[in-house]
C-alpha cells in the first residue's frame, strides 16, 4: 500500500463518513457539519493528486472548494435560523416541506 | 531505531494524521452535543491541515486553517452557541440509522475497491512539490481567471441571498406577529 | 411575379394575416374578421389562380421553391404543386375563407387571438401538402397540433380539456414515432446511397431491406392511421369534434384528416412499397374495418357532432381502401373521396355550427321538424346528407363509386388466382354503402322531419353570410359530382406515379 | 334532342323548387307551378315523339347522343350518353306520356297543398331522373337515374314529412333499395372489370358475339337482378312498398305503380343479352317473380286500405313481369309493363279521386255506394279493374295471357308449375281488384255522416286524365309491344307440341278472370255477413294474411334490431369505450399509478434522499467497475 493509495483511502473514508453522517443524524447543525466533512474528504483526494502530478489545477479546485464551502455556510446558517424560527426545532424529522 | 524513525517521521507523522482525521470524523457520527461535533470536525480539519501541510502544500493548509477552522467553523460555533441554549436533546439519530450504516459499509467496501486498483506511482518524495504560491497565484489568475472571476460572483451572490434571506425571516416573523 | 413565388405567398398570406391581426387595432371587432376573411380570400384566389395554371400533362413538381435551410443536414426549403396534393391545396385554400365567414358570429372571446390560431392551422395545413422535404414535412405536420390545440382547448365545450388532451396524446404518440422513422430513413439513405437528403424524390430511391421496411411503415402507418383515423385508432375523433367549435370541427373534418391519407399516398406507401404490398391485406381489412365499424357507430349516436365524426371514420376508410386497391380508379376515387368528404363532412359541420348557434345543444332528441321551422336549412342540409350518403351527381358518389370500383376491379384477378380475401373486403365495402343510407337517413329523418320541435324558438332561418357558405359547399359539391374530369386529369398523373412507386419492389439487392 | 328530352323536367324541378317554394321566398304562385310543372314533361313527351319518329326515319338504328365525358382514368372512359332504340322509345313514351297525365292529375289533386311548389318540383326531379334511367347509355347512367328516381321516391312519400310514419316510409323505401342498389353496384363492377366498360350496347354486343366474354353471366344476372329487386320490390326486397303508399296518391301513381317500380324490369329486359346466356338467374328470376306475384296477390286478398290493396297488386303485377322475363319472354314483359302503367295509374289516380272525393278516407270498410256519386271515377276504376283481371278485350287481357302462354311453353325456363301458380295468381288478382271495386262503389254506404255530406265527383283535370287512361286501359292491349320489340329482343321459342295448348289455356285464363269476379261479386254483392263468416272461418290465415306474413316484424327482428344491438352494445360500448378508450384509460391509470410511486419517495426527508445519493454512488461505481 502506497502513500497515494493511503491519502485516497482517507479521502474517500471521510466522504463517506460525511455522508452516512447525513443520512442518521437529526441535527441540522450536525448535518451541515457532516457535509463539511464529506467537502474535506473531497479536498484531500484533490490535494493529493495535485501533490502528486505537481499541477496546479488541483490547487485552483480545492481554492474553488474552500469559497463554495464558505459560501454554502453563509446562506445555510440565515435558513436554518429561518427554519428554527419557523419550527421552533432544530430536529429534521420535524421538517418535511421538501417533499415534491 | 532512532534514525530509521527519524527517517520515516514524514511518514510516521501522515499516518498519524491520517489516523487523527479518520477519529475525527468517525467522532462526528456518534457525539450527541453539537458543540462536541463541532470540536471534532475541527480537529479532523486541523489533522488534514497537517497532511496538507507534509504533502508540501504550505499555502493550502494555510488555508484550510485560516477559511475553514478559522471562519466557518468559527460561525459555526457561535450559531451553535446562540441555538444550543433552546434546544433540548432530541434523538440523535434518524430512522435511518441502520440502513445508513449498511449503506456505509457497502460504500466503503466499493470505494475501497476502487481505489485498490493500482493508482499512478508517486513522481516525488512526500514534501516536495513542483510550484509554489507563485506559480499557483499565477495560474490561477491567468488560466484560470474565469474560475476566479465566478469565485467572486458566487461571493457577492452568497451575500445577497444570505441578506434576502434574512429579509424574508424577518418578514415572515413580522407577518406571524401581526397575523 | 413567377407562379413558384405565387406559390409561397399563398403559403405564408396567413402568417402574413397573423401579423395584421397583431397590427390591427383593438377593440373593433368587426374589423379583425373582416380582415381575416379578406386574407383568405386572397389566398383562395391566388391558389385557385395557380390552379388553373398547373399543367396536367407535366409529371413531377411544378412551381417548385428549393433554397438551403440545414443544407450540411441536406435539409431544404422545398415546396412545390403536384398531382398529389394540387386538390387538397386547392380545398384548403377553399375551406379558409369559409371557416373565417363561418365563425363570425360564435365567436366571442378572444377573437384576435381565434383568428390568428386559424391562420396558423391554414399555415400548417398548407405547408403540409406542399411540402416536398420530409424535415419541412414533419416541422409542418408537429406545427399544425399546437394552434389546434389551442382551439380546441380555448374555444372547446365543457370537456375540451378532456379531448385536446386525447387529441395532443393520440396525434404526439404518432409522431414521435414517426420522427424516429425518419431519422432511421434518411441515416440508412445515406449509408446506402451517400445522399444526405430530406427531399422525397431522394427518399423514394432508398432501398431497404424488408424487416427495415415493415418497421418503418409501421412507425408512419401508426402516425398516418391516427391522423386518418383508421378503426382502432379513431376514438380521438369523435371526442375532439364534439369539444370543438365549429371553426376547429370544420378544420378538422374538412383538410386535416386528409394529412393521414396524403400521408400515406405521398410517402407511407411509396416509400416503403414491399412492407405496403405484405401488409396490404391487414391494411385493407382495417380499411374496410373502419367502414363498417364507423357507419355502425353512427347509427347509434345521439349527439349531431357525433354522428358526422364517425361519418368521417367511415368514408376516409374508403379513401384508404382506393389507396390500397393499386388499381388507376380506385386511387382516383380516393383522391376525389378525399376533397368530396373535406366539402361535405366540412358542410355539415358547419350546419350543425349554424344550428347550435340558434338552439345551444347537439342532442338530436331535441330537434325535430326543422324542414319546417328552417326550410333554407333543410334544403342545404338535404343536399348535404345525400352528398354523404353517395347519392349519384353529388361528390360522395364520384368518389365511393370509383374507390369501389377500383378496388372490385384490383380484387377480381386476385380472386381468379385463389386470394378471396380482396374481393371479399370490396364486397363488405360496397355494402357499407347501405349503412351509410341508413345512419345518415336516420339522422335526416330525426332532424328535419316529424312535428317541428326545437329548443330557444323563434330563431330565423339561414342569413344571407350563412347562405353564401353553404351556397358555395353544396355548388362545389356539385361540380365535382357532375363534371369530375377536369380534377381527375390533374391528378391522373400523380395517380400513375403513386401506383408505379407502390408496386415496384426496392429491395437492395434488385436490379430494377 | 336526347339531351333536351332528359333536361326538361330538370329544368322544371329547378324553376319550381327554386322560384315556388319557400327557397326562393315563394317568388311565384301556383299558376306559374302549373305551367312550369305540367308543360315542360309535356314538352318532353312531344319530343320522345319526334324522336321515336326520327328512330323510324332511320330504319330503327339506334340514336345515340353524347353529352360530355364524365371522367376519363387511364384507358376508361366514363362518358354520359343517351341512347335510344325501340325499348327505351317504348320506356321513353310511358315515362313521359303517363307521367306527363299524372302531372295533370296533380293540379287538381294537390291544388289546396301548401308545398305545391314543392310538389312539382319533386315530380319533375323524378321524371329527369326516370328519363336518365331508361336513356342512359352506360350503365353509370342508369345507375345515376336508378339512384336518382330512388332519391325522387324518398322525397315524395316523406311529402307530407310531419307525419314521422311517411318520413319513416320514405326512408324505408331508401334503405332498402340501397341494399338492392349493393348488388346492382357490383353487378356493374363485375362487368367492367370483364369489358372495361359500361356501355349497354357494347356489353350487349360481346354477349351476342360468337365468342363468349370470360365471365360468368349467371353471377352478373343474379347480381343486377338484386338491384331490381330492390327498386322493383321483389322478394326479399318488398317491403317497402306498401309503406310507399304514405306518399300523395298521384306520386303512388306514377313512381311506385306506373314507372319507377318498373325500373327492374326494364333493367333485365336491357341487358336480356346478359340473360340469354344466364339460364340459372334466368330460372331465379321466373321463381322470385312468380312467388312474388303469388304471395303478393294473398295479402292483397285481405287488404283494407284502397291504397294498400292496390300497392300489393303492384308487386304482384311486378312478379309477373319477372316471371316473363325469366321465361325470356322480354317483349311480353315490357308489354305487360306498358299496359299495367295504364291501368294501374288509373287505378290509383281512381283511388286518388275517391280519396279526394271522401276528404282523405283510404280504408274500404269506410267506403260503399259511391258508384252513383262519383259516377265517371267510378267507371273509369271499373274498366281499369276489368283490364288488371284480365277480362278480354281489355288491355290486361292480352298481356297477361302473353305472360301465362309462356310461362307454360317457353323453351327458356317455361313449365306447367309456374303456369299452375300464376294462373292461380290471376285468379285471385281479378277476385281482389273486383272485390275492392264492390266494397268502393257498390253495396250500402258505409261513411260517417259528414263524409257522406262532403262527396263530390273530382274536377275535370282529374276525371279527364281518368278518362284518358281508361281508355288507354280498354284499347292499350291491342298496341303490339312485343312485336314491335321482336326485333330487338325476340321473344322465346316455343316448345312444339304444347302448341294445341295454346286455345284451351286462353280459355281457362279468361275463366280464371270471371270466375274471380263472380267470386268477388258473390262475397261481397250480398249480405254482409257472407265475408264476415268467412273470415271468422279462417281467423288463423286471414291473421297471417292481414299481417303480410308478418315480413317486417321478421326483418324488424332479424336485421334491424341486431344491427342496431351490435353497433351499440359491441361496437359503441364494448369497442369503442370498453377496449379501445378502456386500454387508453389503463394506460393513463398506470402512468398515474407509477407517478404516485415514484412520488412517494420524494418524502421531503432529506435523510432518505441523502441515502438515495450513497446508493447513486454505490451505483456508479459498480457500473464504472464495468466500463472502466
Amino acid at each position: 500500500m502506497d502513500r497515494t493509495q493511503l491519502l485516497i483511502g482517507v479521502a474517500v473514508t471521510l466522504f463517506s463518513l460525511g455522508l452516512v453522517g447525513v443520512i442518521v443524524r437529526r441535527h441540522v447543525l450536525v448535518m451541515l457539519m457532516c457535509m463539511e466533512l464529506m467537502l474535506n474528504g473531497v479536498n484531500l483526494s484533490l490535494v493529493t493528486f495535485a501533490q502528486q502530478t505537481s499541477t496546479t489545477v488541483g490547487a485552483v479546485l480545492v481554492f474553488l472548494i474552500f469559497v463554495v464551502a464558505t459560501v454554502e455556510i453563509a446562506l445555510a446558517i440565515p435558513i436554518v435560523l429561518l427554519l428554527v424560527r419557523t419550527k421552533r426545532t432544530l430536529d429534521l424529522g420535524a421538517y418535511s416541506e421538501l417533499k415534491g | 531505531m532512532i534514525e530509521t524513525l527519524l527517517g520515516h517521521v514524514d511518514t510516521l507523522l501522515l499516518l498519524a494524521c491520517c489516523a487523527g482525521a479518520l477519529a475525527g470524523g468517525a467522532l462526528m457520527l456518534v457525539l450527541r452535543q453539537p458543540m462536541r461535533v463541532a470540536m471534532a470536525l475541527i480537529a479532523t480539519m486541523l489533522f488534514l491541515a497537517g497532511i496538507y501541510g507534509l504533502l508540501g502544500m504550505h499555502f493550502i493548509a494555510a488555508f484550510q486553517v485560516l477559511i475553514y477552522v478559522g471562519a466557518v467553523m468559527l460561525f459555526m460555533v457561535y450559531v451553535i452557541m446562540l441555538l444550543e441554549v433552546r434546544e433540548t436533546a432530541g434523538a440523535r439519530y434518524s430512522r435511518l440509522l441502520l440502513p445508513g450504516a449498511a449503506g456505509l459499509v457497502v460504500l466503503l467496501f466499493v470505494l475501497a475497491a476502487s481505489v485498490w486498483r493500482p493508482l499512478p506511482s508517486p513522481k516525488g518524495e512526500i514534501g516536495e512539490i513542483g510550484y509554489g504560491i507563485a506559480a499557483f497565484s499565477a495560474d490561477f489568475l491567468g488560466k484560470y481567471w474565469l474560475l476566479f472571476e465566478l469565485t467572486s460572483v458566487l461571493l457577492v451572490a452568497a451575500v445577497v441571498a444570505a441578506l434576502a434571506a434574512i429579509r424574508v425571516g424577518r418578514q415572515a416573523g413580522d407577518g406571524r406577529k401581526h397575523g | 411575379m413567377s407562379d413558384a413565388a405565387v406559390l409561397n405567398l399563398i403559403l405564408f398570406l396567413p402568417l402574413l394575416g397573423t401579423g395584421l391581426l397583431v397590427a390591427a387595432p383593438a377593440g373593433e371587432p368587426g374589423f379583425v374578421r373582416r380582415l381575416a376573411l379578406v386574407v383568405m380570400i386572397v389566398q383562395f384566389v391566388l391558389a385557385a389562380w395557380l390552379y388553373a395554371r398547373f399543367d396536367s400533362t407535366r409529371a413531377g413538381l411544378q412551381f417548385e421553391t428549393r433554397l438551403p435551410w440545414i443544407a450540411q443536414w441536406g435539409v431544404y426549403y422545398q415546396i412545390g404543386l403536384d398531382g398529389y396534393n394540387v386538390l387538397l391545396v386547392m380545398l384548403t385554400a377553399f375551406l379558409g375563407p369559409l371557416v373565417v365567414a363561418g365563425a363570425f358570429t360564435a365567436i366571442a372571446k378572444d377573437e384576435k387571438l381565434f383568428y390568428a390560431m386559424v391562420f396558423l392551422v391554414q399555415f400548417a395545413m398548407l405547408g403540409t401538402f406542399v411540402a416536398q422535404d420530409l424535415f419541412l414535412f414533419y416541422f409542418f405536420w408537429e406545427t399544425m397540433l399546437i394552434p389546434m390545440f389551442l382551439l380546441i382547448g380555448i374555444w372547446g365545450g365543457e370537456r375540451r380539456i378532456y379531448a385536446t388532451l386525447k387529441f395532443v396524446l393520440y396525434t404526439a404518440f404518432g409522431s414521435i414515432l414517426m420522427l424516429a422513422a425518419v431519422i432511421y430513413l434518411v441515416w440508412s439513405l445515406q449509408n446506402t446511397t451517400g445522399i444526405t437528403s430530406f427531399a422525397f424524390s431522394d427518399l423514394v430511391k432508398s432501398r431497404l431491406p424488408l424487416d427495415a421496411q415493415s418497421l418503418l411503415l409501421a412507425a408512419f402507418a401508426l402516425s398516418f392511421a391516427i391522423k386518418v383515423p383508421m378503426v382502432p385508432l379513431h376514438t380521438w375523433l369523435p371526442d375532439a369534434h364534439v369539444e370543438a367549435p365549429t371553426t376547429g370541427s370544420v378544420i378538422l373534418a374538412g383538410v386535416m384528416l386528409k394529412m393521414g391519407t396524403y400521408g400515406f399516398m405521398k410517402l407511407g406507401f411509396p416509400l416503403f412499397p414491399d412492407a405496403t404490398q405484405l401488409y396490404t391485406p391487414l391494411l385493407m381489412a382495417l380499411a374496410v374495418l373502419s367502414i363498417v365499424y364507423g357507419a355502425c357507430l353512427a347509427l347509434v349516436q345521439d349527439d349531431i357532432k357525433k354522428i358526422i365524426a364517425y361519418s368521417s371514420i367511415s368514408h376516409l376508410g374508403y379513401v384508404m381502401l382506393g389507396l390500397l386497391s393499386l388499381d388507376l380508379v380506385g386511387i382516383q376515387g380516393a383522391i376525389i373521396q378525399m376533397v368530396s368528404h373535406g366539402l361535405v363532412a366540412g358542410g355539415l359541420f358547419l350546419m350543425v355550427g349554424m344550428i347550435y348557434e340558434r338552439c345551444h345543444t347537439r342532442e338530436l332528441r331535441a330537434y325535430g321538424g326543422l324542414a319546417r321551422l328552417l326550410p333554407v336549412y333543410s334544403v342545404f342540409f338535404m343536399i348535404l346528407t345525400l352528398a354523404s350518403v353517395g347519392l349519384p351527381t353529388t361528390s360522395g358518389f364520384t368518389g365511393e363509386f370509383l374507390v369501389l370500383l377500383g378496388a372490385f376491379r384490383a380484387a377480381w384477378p386476385l380472386h381468379t388466382t385463389g386470394d378471396d380475401l380482396p374481393l371479399v373486403l370490396a364486397v363488405v365495402a360496397v355494402a357499407g354503402v347501405v349503412l351509410g343510407a341508413l345512419y345518415m337517413l336516420r339522422f335526416a329523418l330525426a332532424f328535419l322531419y316529424g312535428a317541428p320541435r326545437a329548443p330557444h324558438q323563434p330563431f330565423a332561418d339561414l342569413d344571407r353570410r350563412e347562405k353564401s357558405i353553404l351556397g358555395l359547399i353544396v355548388a362545389a359539391v356539385f361540380a365535382l359530382g357532375l363534371f369530375p374530369d377536369e380534377p381527375i386529369g390533374k391528378t391522373e398523373l400523380a395517380a400513375k406515379s403513386y401506383r408505379q412507386l407502390v408496386t415496384a419492389s426496392r429491395l437492395p439487392g434488385d436490379s430494377r | 334532342m336526347l339531351t333536351a328530352i332528359v333536361l326538361l323536367p330538370l329544368l322544371g324541378f329547378v324553376l319550381n323548387g327554386v322560384l315556388a317554394t319557400r327557397l326562393g321566398g315563394n317568388r311565384f304562385g301556383p299558376r306559374f307551378v302549373s305551367a312550369a310543372g305540367c308543360g315542360l314533361p309535356i314538352a318532353s313527351f312531344l319530343l320522345v315523339v319526334k324522336a321515336v319518329l326520327e328512330l323510324r326515319a332511320g330504319g330503327w338504328a339506334p340514336l345515340v347522343e353524347t353529352v360530355y365525358r364524365w371522367a376519363l382514368i387511364g384507358d376508361n372512359s366514363f362518358e354520359i350518353a343517351f341512347y335510344f332504340d325501340r325499348l327505351s322509345a317504348v320506356m321513353a313514351l310511358v315515362v313521359t306520356g303517363v307521367g306527363s297525365v299524372i302531372h295533370v292529375y296533380s293540379i287538381g289533386y294537390m291544388k289546396d297543398d301548401e308545398g305545391y311548389g314543392r310538389f312539382f318540383a319533386y315530380l319533375n326531379l323524378f321524371l329527369f331522373f326516370m328519363l336518365l334511367l331508361v336513356l342512359g347509355r352506360s350503365l353509370l347512367v342508369l345507375f345515376v337515374g336508378w339512384e336518382g328516381v330512388g332519391l325522387a321516391s324518398y322525397l315524395l312519400i316523406g311529402f307530407w314529412f310531419h307525419d314521422l310514419a311517411n318520413a319513416r316510409a320514405g326512408k324505408k323505401a331508401f334503405v332498402t333499395n340501397r341494399i338492392g342498389d349493393a348488388g346492382f353496384l357490383l353487378g356493374m363492377f363485375v362487368l367492367f372489370q370483364a369489358f372495361g366498360t359500361l356501355d349497354m350496347d357494347r356489353i350487349g354486343a360481346a354477349f351476342a358475339g360468337p365468342a363468349l366474354p370470360a365471365v360468368s353471366a349467371s353471377l352478373v344476372g343474379v347480381l343486377l337482378f338484386i338491384g331490381a329487386t330492390g327498386k322493383s320490390a321483389q322478394i326479399p326486397l318488398h317491403v317497402w312498398l306498401p309503406d310507399a303508399m304514405a306518399g300523395p296518391t298521384p306520386v303512388s301513381a306514377l313512381i311506385h305503380a306506373a314507372t319507377m317500380v318498373t325500373a327492374g324490369v326494364y333493367l333485365v329486359a336491357r341487358m336480356s343479352a346478359v340473360y340469354l346466356h344466364a339460364p340459372e338467374a334466368s330460372a331465379l328470376i321466373a321463381v322470385v317473380g312468380v312467388a312474388t306475384a303469388f304471395f303478393a296477390a294473398t295479402i292483397a286478398v285481405v287488404q283494407t286500405d284502397i291504397k294498400k290493396v292496390l300497392a300489393y297488386s303492384t308487386i304482384s303485377q311486378l312478379g309477373f313481369m319477372f316471371l316473363a322475363l325469366g321465361v325470356g319472354a322480354y317483349g311480353v314483359a315490357i308489354f305487360h309493363l306498358v299496359t299495367h302503367a295504364f291501368f294501374k295509374a288509373c287505378l290509383f289516380l281512381g283511388a286518388g279521386s275517391v280519396i279526394h272525393a271522401l276528404g282523405g278516407e283510404q280504408d274500404v270498410r269506410r267506403m260503399g255506394g259511391l258508384a252513383r256519386r262519383i259516377p265517371l271515377t267510378f267507371w273509369s276504376f271499373a274498366i281499369a279493374t276489368a283490364a288488371i283481371a284480365g277480362i278480354p278485350p281489355l288491355a290486361g287481357f292480352f298481356s297477361k295471357d302473353g305472360i301465362l302462354w309462356y310461362a307454360f311453353a317457353s323453351t327458356r325456363g317455361g313449365s306447367p308449375l309456374l303456369w299452375l301458380v300464376a294462373a292461380a295468381t290471376a285468379l285471385m288478382t281479378a277476385f281482389y281488384m273486383f272485390r275492392l271495386l264492390w266494397l268502393t262503389f257498390f253495396g250500402r254506404s258505409r261513411m260517417t255522416p259528414e263524409v257522406e255530406h262532403h262527396v263530390h265527383e273530382s274536377p275535370s283535370s282529374m276525371t279527364g286524365v281518368l278518362l284518358l287512361l281508361a281508355a288507354l286501359s280498354a284499347l292499350g292491349g291491342f298496341i303490339a309491344v312485343p312485336h314491335f320489340l321482336e326485333a330487338q329482343l325476340p321473344l322465346p321459342p316455343v316448345d312444339e307440341h304444347l302448341h294445341a295448348y295454346e286455345t284451351p289455356l286462353l280459355a281457362v285464363s279468361v275463366a280464371l278472370a270471371l270466375a274471380g269476379l263472380a267470386a268477388a261479386a258473390w262475397l261481397f254483392g250480398g249480405p254482409a255477413e257472407r265475408a264476415e263468416r268467412l273470415r271468422a272461418r279462417f281467423a288463423g290465415p286471414h291473421r297471417w294474411l292481414s299481417s303480410k306474413y308478418f315480413v317486417d316484424e321478421l326483418y324488424e327482428r332479424c336485421l334491424d334490431k341486431p344491427l342496431v344491438w351490435i353497433s351499440d352494445r359491441i361496437f359503441l360500448r364494448f369497442g369503442d369505450r370498453t377496449l379501445i378508450d378502456g386500454t387508453l384509460h389503463a394506460l393513463a391509470a398506470i402512468a398515474r399509478g407509477s407517478a404516485a410511486v415514484f412520488g412517494r419517495l420524494q418524502t421531503g426527508s432529506l435523510h432518505l434522499y441523502a441515502w438515495f445519493v450513497l446508493l447513486g454512488i454505490v451505483g456508479a461505481l459498480l457500473w464504472s467497475w464495468r466500463h472502466v
